[in-house]
């Protein structure tokens, strides 16, 4: 067993960094898949463009509006990071290296991303400004929706592998991989997981065109980044649940150390994240909501049943 | 869950089922008249059920429910009340709401709440049933959205009744911390073995008391009731008066029965006083009152203090008395807001007392059935109301509570006041012009209700043994 | 404070359940009559939660789901009927809601 | 008292970790304040409306739509919950455990069924219902073209 | 079996004249009419067959109603009844022919609530079952309230409301008293009944015993009106209409006394003794007082209506004095009250068709224009104030000679009240028909059908003052009883 205090600090590191490096990575990415340079200047590919967006963002004003509820709109964005970092507890990169190997894992992890949504409600409300309390206000509906068939989508893999404890279910797809038995649930978690993140195409909450970046229109300097982080904290952390949920997390040929695996594909999903962004357009808001209440959820619900069902008949047969 | 279980659950099973199908027919079809037309066949079809459900009594679905002639006897008497309040309801609700099909839905689900009540032997399925009723009972208490009064009305009451349910809950939480038992049984073996009432227990039961005090009206929980008969719909306001009290009164007595509740003074001290405090409260507020809901709310809490004195006796004549009263009060109750329903316009409500002024000489009929009616609440002879009052007193003498049937026939005296001034006005000489500017709608369909109603109320005025050797039969495997 | 942790735990939920009703009683904006049921809701699972672990039996459990369920069921139809309120009255003040006497 | 979770792993590193967490979001923001310069101008205070002067107050009263969101999703997720809890523990309830769930879910289905055909899944405008009430003012004469975009407008932005 | 009958004539005719009401309003009438007179030649043949009663019970109907209960369907007729029952027939069948052109609204519903009020008191007067006699005891109460609140005068409602109030009040508390003995009885015998002659001798403690006297006495004692119990009746008399008046006073007062002598004496003997001389009391007290309000009153109605406290004070009196003179002064008494009470309303009723007032004051010399009436209000007058050869006088005689065996102080002061009850009768006549004649108009005198109406009770009166025999063999056996229970 490893000191924990070692997976503490590891984890940790390692996530902010990836948030910040995602930054550059995404922008890197976009333009290669547009056709055009992106960030170059500033150090090797333009690498230090992330140390030098931090620092900017460290040094910008701390604009708190008058107009606004002041306690709950510098609390806000503070939510949103803790509640994705938290969620990172339960998330097991290899055998042992896990901060907390919780029997609930599932339940704090869908938990963690309910938290969520508090950061946007609250961050649009205490702004004090139509677009954000717009933003706000189609935010909340949209991952509370989406929420529910997560949650719904989840238990498929509960039922597959009769835990809720995230090394349990690794473990449990030693033989096949949960994407082919579970791949509705994994195709309802995967968009239920963008909504989630109010990640693009589905940023409808801040949607710029229309809603000059909605929640967070009044924010600026660390508390903006807090929600940029958390953007992209988030970003990983679907990719991860995805990975050890329906593609085995830290198994894989033996040829390489299991974590090494479970980053590889963790970032394969990023990379998914981001191409979407390049090639996606943004459905309306209304679109998105029926989308998930008329065709996800009944979908979902079929999955679990369905996949009750044969596990059962199996297992009496 | 095995085939038995399945036949003697079949007015349940039969009821909830017939509130989803009810539910996707609005779905499919917005018709008023098929939605009515099917919850009346889904009574019937539930009224069919108890017939099966017979060959199986006594009988037990361990851990939660028990069935036997006592909830049968109460579940048949939840759907045929039911079933008047559902016949009465159709042209009430034709000219007031422009989405009235809901209604019969909430209707069967609160029903189906009530039935839930009377089978139950365990505090979860108490706790369900509860629910089920009081969350249908809000839609339905400000169903009429255009009315004023009706969301006011289900405000206070769910407002009410949740702070109630969570004393109840507590209560029930702090009962199952010391006997760690949830069934009725369990608990009162727990508390023989342990042989008095230990503190936490005794603030559980204080704690229940109030939740369920709350559902039968009763002082000091009542303060509700007469809003509520206010601002809801005429049938809603009876639905409430009759099958949600009835309901609870009867898990509350299987409760009492279960933990032999009459050998613990304090509770039945605690009980005494809320009765002669329901009987005073109720009749001696409902002097005052000028509106007819209000005085038969009020004149409720009275009869729930009446039925509260069977109830302390103790005795199963008490019992039979109280299952008897409850027959009598919910044909009463019914008719009573039945008149109110037939002679409501189809805009307003005929809710004063004097919107009845001289209505005998215009509707004679229904001012002979709103009489009798009235004369049952008040207990005079010939109608049902007096063999039930009747009922009431000989348990109480039979137990020698001598303070508690002195109380009874003071409040007995005042009640009568009140329903006696409703009858005066209705036979009032129509003198002046300026009466009633109510023009009722008087309806075919609920003209006939009203004469059924009184009909049976007569014939158990006046031949009342069937029903108390049903009542006897059943009670006989009860105690 | 040596105590047992069942007591603790129930004196928690006693504790959470008074703070609950001490603020319907003194609160005039139905919508924080609301919440503070809710409270006094969640009060009463959390004694039932106290007690099924005290028992090792799961009733209490699952009596708290069906204590969640009907808060949820609670509030839906609790928050409508404010909405109605608010659209005829234009305040949440239950004093100016309580036009019935007698 | 039979848990796992107090006699397998131990609850300190989630503390730690959480603590952690805690301190370094509070540190980024105490040191961005700390750090960040100030300034007052004559627009510094005002509200950020794509440069026009905005006016009105912006607690809007919203569309009763997301009212209906919040409550289908407190119904749904509940009853989430209670599906939760037999997916952990499917395989020992069996087929009658399942039969159970069916029943539930169909009630479920049914609800939905029922939201959907009374539009309570419809969240965007309804462009039957706006074309109704356009013919309906041009009926009327007191409408133009201008209204109607209008009214759309009005119902696309929520 | 004929107990039935006489019962279903009168609601079978209740329900008739009702619905005749719809045709043809002198139908109704005579509806209701002709039931009360085939009631009243049934129980003159049985009278005459029976005249002097010789076996105890004439008649005996015992059927099981709610054997759940023991509650049976038992009717009796002994002398008592016998003669209540003729003096019910009677004053009824005179009510519906006082009532011919008094009443003219809602004809049908009027007489079908007088027919029920008059089988509600048959049944008081039948009944040997308590239950039976408590169910009847408030089933008369209602169609009095209609017939006192529908038809009455301006003050109807509140009479009617009081009269109703005061007498359930009482009836609850008689109840009470009915359940006790039911479940001590049925604690001694394991025999749960409600019959009157199962429960007569039932073994109880003398404290709940006395208890349960003052449950029933308490009812009874509202009925009669004794007097701190009296207020209501000064209210319902005044405000009834004629019909109804003679109904009350002649009838319902006496199913008061008729449940002292039936049901309080017999079942508890010696708790009547033990209050026999506060029950005394407060009949002399009722005599006095009574006769002295009467005196006082403006109001010709509400004078009769005192007078008839006053008269009901003696059957207290008598009735406690428990010997058989006193017993038979009482039924006399209560008969002759029935007669001459009943016939002073129905002179008021007439007098008010014409001139529109009750007050006295306002009257004056109308025996110059209608001396028949006036000769009939003499002698109903002189019969209240207890002339010789009239029937009063009787009763009052023989009442005074078996309480002055009893208590002779309670005695004198009860014979003050005849000096009282002279004053106030004299007042009577000397406001209305003496003095001078004040009026324009020229008054009709009485027509046919009122005549009828008078000369009957006249003669009534007359032969109960001069040859009161009969009545006095009837009830013999009764009394000898009742006096007997005590000794």
């Amino acid at each position: 067993m490893t000191n924990p205090w070692w997976i503490i600090g590891g984890v940790l590191f390692v996530l902010l960094n990836t948030a910040a490096g995602l930054i550059w990575l995404e922008r890197r990415m976009l333009a290669l898949w547009q056709d055009r340079y992106g960030p170059n200047r500033a150090g090797p590919f333009g690498i230090l463009i992330v140390l030098a967006d931090t620092l900017k963002l460290f040094f910008k004003e701390d604009w708190i509006p008058p107009f606004a509820d002041k306690v709950v709109f510098v609390f806000a964005p503070a939510v949103v990071a803790a509640s994705v970092l938290m969620s990172f507890v339960i998330v097991p990169f290899a055998p042992g290296i896990v901060v907390s190997d919780m029997n609930i894992g599932i339940l704090f992890f869908l938990a963690m991303s309910s938290l969520g949504v508090y950061s946007i409600v609250l961050g649009g409300w205490a702004s004090n400004n139509k677009y954000a309390l717009l933003g706000a206000m189609r935010g909340a509906s949209q991952m509370i929706s989406y929420e529910v068939f997560m949650g719904l989508a989840l238990m498929g893999v509960v039922v597959m592998s009769g835990s809720f404890n995230l090394s349990v279910i690794v473990e449990a797809q030693k033989n096949v991989w949960f994407i082919f038995p579970q791949l509705i649930g994994f195709v309802i978690f995967l968009i239920a997981g963008i909504a989630e993140t109010h990640r693009l195409p589905f940023d409808i909450p801040e949607a710029e065109s229309e809603l000059v970046a909605g929640f967070h229109s009044e924010y600026s300097g660390m508390k903006f980044g807090m929600f940029f982080i958390g953007e992209y904290l988030g970003i990983t952390l679907i990719s991860a649940m995805v990975v050890v949920l329906y593609f085995g997390g830290w198994l894989g040929p033996s040829f390489l150390p299991p974590v090494i695996w479970f980053v590889i594909k963790t970032f394969a999903f990023i990379m998914l994240f981001i191409l979407l962004r390049a090639s996606m357009p943004r459905p309306r808001y209304d679109q998105l909501m029926e989308y998930g209440w008329k065709v996800l959820f009944p979908l979902s619900l079929l999955n679990l049943m369905v996949t009750a069902a044969i596990k059962l008949w199996l297992s009496t047969h | 869950m095995s085939f038995d279980d399945f036949l003697s659950l079949g007015p349940l099973i039969t009821l909830s089922a017939a509130a989803v199908i009810s539910m996707l027919l609005v779905a499919i079809r917005r018709n008023h008249r098929i939605t009515y037309a099917f919850s009346l066949l889904a009574y019937l079809m539930a009224m069919t059920a108890i017939i099966p459900a017979m060959l199986f009594i006594p009988h037990t679905i361990p851990p939660l429910l028990v069935i036997d002639e006592f909830s049968l006897f109460n579940t048949g008497l939840i759907l045929v009340s039911g079933f008047i309040i559902l016949l009465l309801s159709y042209n009430y609700f034709e000219e007031r709401e422009e989405r009235k099909e809901e209604y019969y839905l909430l209707l069967l689900l609160a029903t189906t709440g009530a039935m839930v009540l009377v089978i139950s032997r365990h505090f979860m399925s108490l706790f369900l049933g509860l629910e089920i009723l009081s969350i249908s009972l809000y839609g339905l208490i400000a169903y009429l959205r255009a009315r004023e009064r009706s969301d006011e009305a289900g405000i206070k009451y769910l407002i009410l009744a949740a702070l109630s349910s969570a004393f109840l809950l507590f209560g029930m939480a702090l009962v199952y911390a010391f006997t760690g038992h949830m069934d009725f049984n369990g608990i009162g073996d727990a508390l023989r073995q342990a042989g008095h009432l230990p503190v936490m227990v005794m603030a559980g039961f204080a704690m229940m008391l109030i939740g369920v005090g709350f559902k039968l009206g009763i002082v000091p929980f009542h303060m509700w009731a007469p809003d509520v008969y206010e601002g809801a719909p005429l049938p809603v306001a009876a639905f409430i008066a009759t099958i949600s009290k009835g309901g609870m009164l009867v898990v509350l007595i299987r409760f009492y029965q279960d933990i032999h509740g009459n050998e613990y003074t304090m509770l039945w001290w605690v009980l005494a006083i809320i009765a002669v405090a329901s009987m005073f409260a109720g009749n001696w507020l409902a002097l005052r009152q000028e509106n007819i809901k209000r005085i038969l709310a009020y004149s409720s809490i009275a009869h729930m203090g009446y039925i509260l004195v069977a109830f302390l006796s103790g005795v199963q004549t008490g019992l039979e008395a109280i299952s008897f009263y409850l027959v009598a009060y919910f044909i009463t109750s019914i008719g009573a807001f039945g008149v109110l329903i037939v002679m409501s316009s189809s805009v307003q409500d005929a809710e004063t007392v004097e919107d009845y002024r001289g209505m005998f000489w215009r509707y004679p009929w229904v001012a002979v059935v709103f009489t009798a009616m009235l004369l049952s609440l008040a207990g005079i002879p010939l109608t049902a109301g007096f063999i039930g009052k009747f009922y009431i007193v000989m348990a109480g003498v039979n137990a020698h509570m001598w303070f508690l049937l002195f109380m009874l026939v003071i409040n007995s005296v005042i009640g009568l006041y009140y329903y006696i001034r409703i009858i005066a006005m209705m036979f009032k000489l129509p003198d002046t012009g300026a009466g009633s500017v109510i023009k009722p709608a008087l309806p075919v369909a609920g003209n006939i209700t009203l004469m059924l109603l009184t009909a049976l109320l007569l014939g158990l005025g006046i031949y009342p043994t069937a029903m108390m050797q049903l009542i006897q039969q059943m009670m006989k495997m009860i105690v | 404070m040596n105590m047992h942790p069942t007591t603790a735990g129930l004196l928690l939920a006693g504790i959470l359940f008074v703070l609950g009703l001490i603020s319907v009683l003194i609160r005039r904006n139905i919508i924080f009559m609301l919440l503070s049921v809710e409270i006094m809701l969640n009060a009463a699972g959390l004694a039932f939660v106290v007690a099924s672990s005290h028992w090792g039996t799961a009733d209490g459990q699952v009596m708290f789901m069906f204590i969640l369920a009907m808060a949820a069921a609670e509030v839906s139809v609790g928050l409508a009927l404010i909405l109605q309120l608010y659209h005829q009255l234009r305040t949440l003040d239950s004093d100016e809601a309580n036009r019935m006497h007698g | 008292m039979q848990s796992a979770v107090e006699n397998t792993i131990p609850v300190w590193p989630f503390v730690a970790y959480g603590g952690i967490v805690l301190i370094l979001v509070s540190l980024i923001l105490g040191l961005s304040y700390v750090l960040g310069q100030r300034h007052k101008d004559r627009a510094t205070g005002e509200a950020y409306e794509s440069g026009i002067v905005s006016t009105g107050s912006a607690r809007l009263r919203f569309p009763s739509q997301f009212y209906l969101i919040a409550m289908l999703f407190v119904i749904f997720d509940i009853e989430t919950v209670l599906i939760i809890s037999w997916a952990i523990a499917y395989q020992e309830v069996g087929w009658a455990g399942f039969a159970g769930v069916s029943v539930f879910i169909v009630i479920l289905l049914a609800v939905l069924i029922y939201e959907w055909r009374n539009g309570a899944l419809d969240f965007g405008p309804d462009g039957r219902k706006i074309l109704r009430a356009y013919k309906k003012r041009r009926k009327n004469g007191a409408a133009n073209l201008h209204d109607y975009t209008d009214i759309q407008q009005q119902q696309a932005v929520l | 079996m004929i107990l039935l009958i006489l019962l279903f004539i009168l609601l079978g005719g209740a329900l008739l004249s009702w619905i005749a009401a719809s045709r043809s309003v002198l139908l109704s009438r005579w509806v209701a009419l002709g039931a009360l007179l085939a009631d009243l030649v049934i129980i003159l043949q049985i009278w005459i067959a029976h005249p002097a009663a010789g076996t105890q019970w004439i008649y005996s109907y015992r059927t099981s109603w709610i054997p759940h209960f023991g509650i049976s369907l038992h009717f009796s007729m002994d002398g008592l009844s016998l003669l209540m029952l003729v003096l019910t027939f009677f004053l009824g069948a005179l009510a519906v022919l006082i009532s011919w052109k008094e009443i003219n609204t809602r004809v049908g519903f009027y007489h079908f609530n007088l027919l029920f009020v008059l089988a509600g008191i048959t049944g008081v007067f039948l009944t040997m079952d308590l239950f039976l006699f408590y169910f009847f005891w408030e089933m008369m109460l209602i169609p009095m309230y209609f017939l006192i609140g529908i038809w009455g005068h301006e003050n109807r409602e509140y009479a009617a409301n009081k009269f109703f109030i005061f007498t359930q009040a009482g009836g609850l508390l008689m109840l009470l008293s009915i359940l006790a003995l039911y479940f001590i009885h049925a604690a001694n015998a394991n025999v749960y009944t409600f019959d009157y002659f199962d429960l007569l001798h039932t073994p109880m403690q003398q404290s709940t015993a006395r208890w349960l006297m003052l449950g029933f006495l308490v009812a009874f004692l509202v009925k009669l009106p004794a007097v701190p119990f009296h207020t209501w009746l000064p209210d319902a008399h005044t405000e009834a209409p004629t019909a109804g008046s003679v109904i009350l006073a002649g009838l319902l007062l006496k199913t008061g006394a008729y449940g002292i002598l039936r049901f309080v004496i017999p079942l508890f003997p010696e708790a009547s003794q033990y209050y026999a001389n506060l029950c005394m009391l407060l009949g002399v007290i009722g005599i006095l007082y009574g006769g002295m309000l009467a005196y006082a009153q403006t109001d010709l109605k509400r004078l009769i209506a005192y007078t008839s406290v006053s008269h009901m004070g003696f059957v207290l009196l008598g009735a406690f004095s428990f010997n058989e003179l006193a017993y038979q002064g009482v039924v006399v008494q209560m008969i002759a009250h029935g007669i001459s009470t009943g016939a002073l309303f129905i002179i008021a009723g007439t007098l008010y068709e014409r001139i529109h007032t009750r007050n006295i004051l306002q009257m004056g010399g109308l025996w110059a224009g209608v001396p028949m009436m006036g000769s009939a209000a003499m002698i109903f007058v002189m019969a209240s104030l207890g002339l010789p050869g009239l029937g009063n006088f009787v009763a009052e005689f023989l009442i005074l000679i078996g309480s002055w065996q009893a208590s002779r102080w309670l005695t004198v002061f009860a014979t003050i009240g005849l000096v009282v009850a002279t004053a106030y009768s004299l007042r009577i006549m000397q406001k209305v028909f003496f003095g001078s004649y004040t009026r324009e108009e020229q008054l009709p005198d009485l027509n046919k059908r009122e005549l009828l109406v008078v000369v009957s009770l006249v003669i009534v009166i007359l032969l109960l003052g001069l040859y009161p025999q009969p009545v006095l063999n009837t009830s013999q056996k009764t009394e000898q009883k009742t006096a007997y229970v005590v000794r």
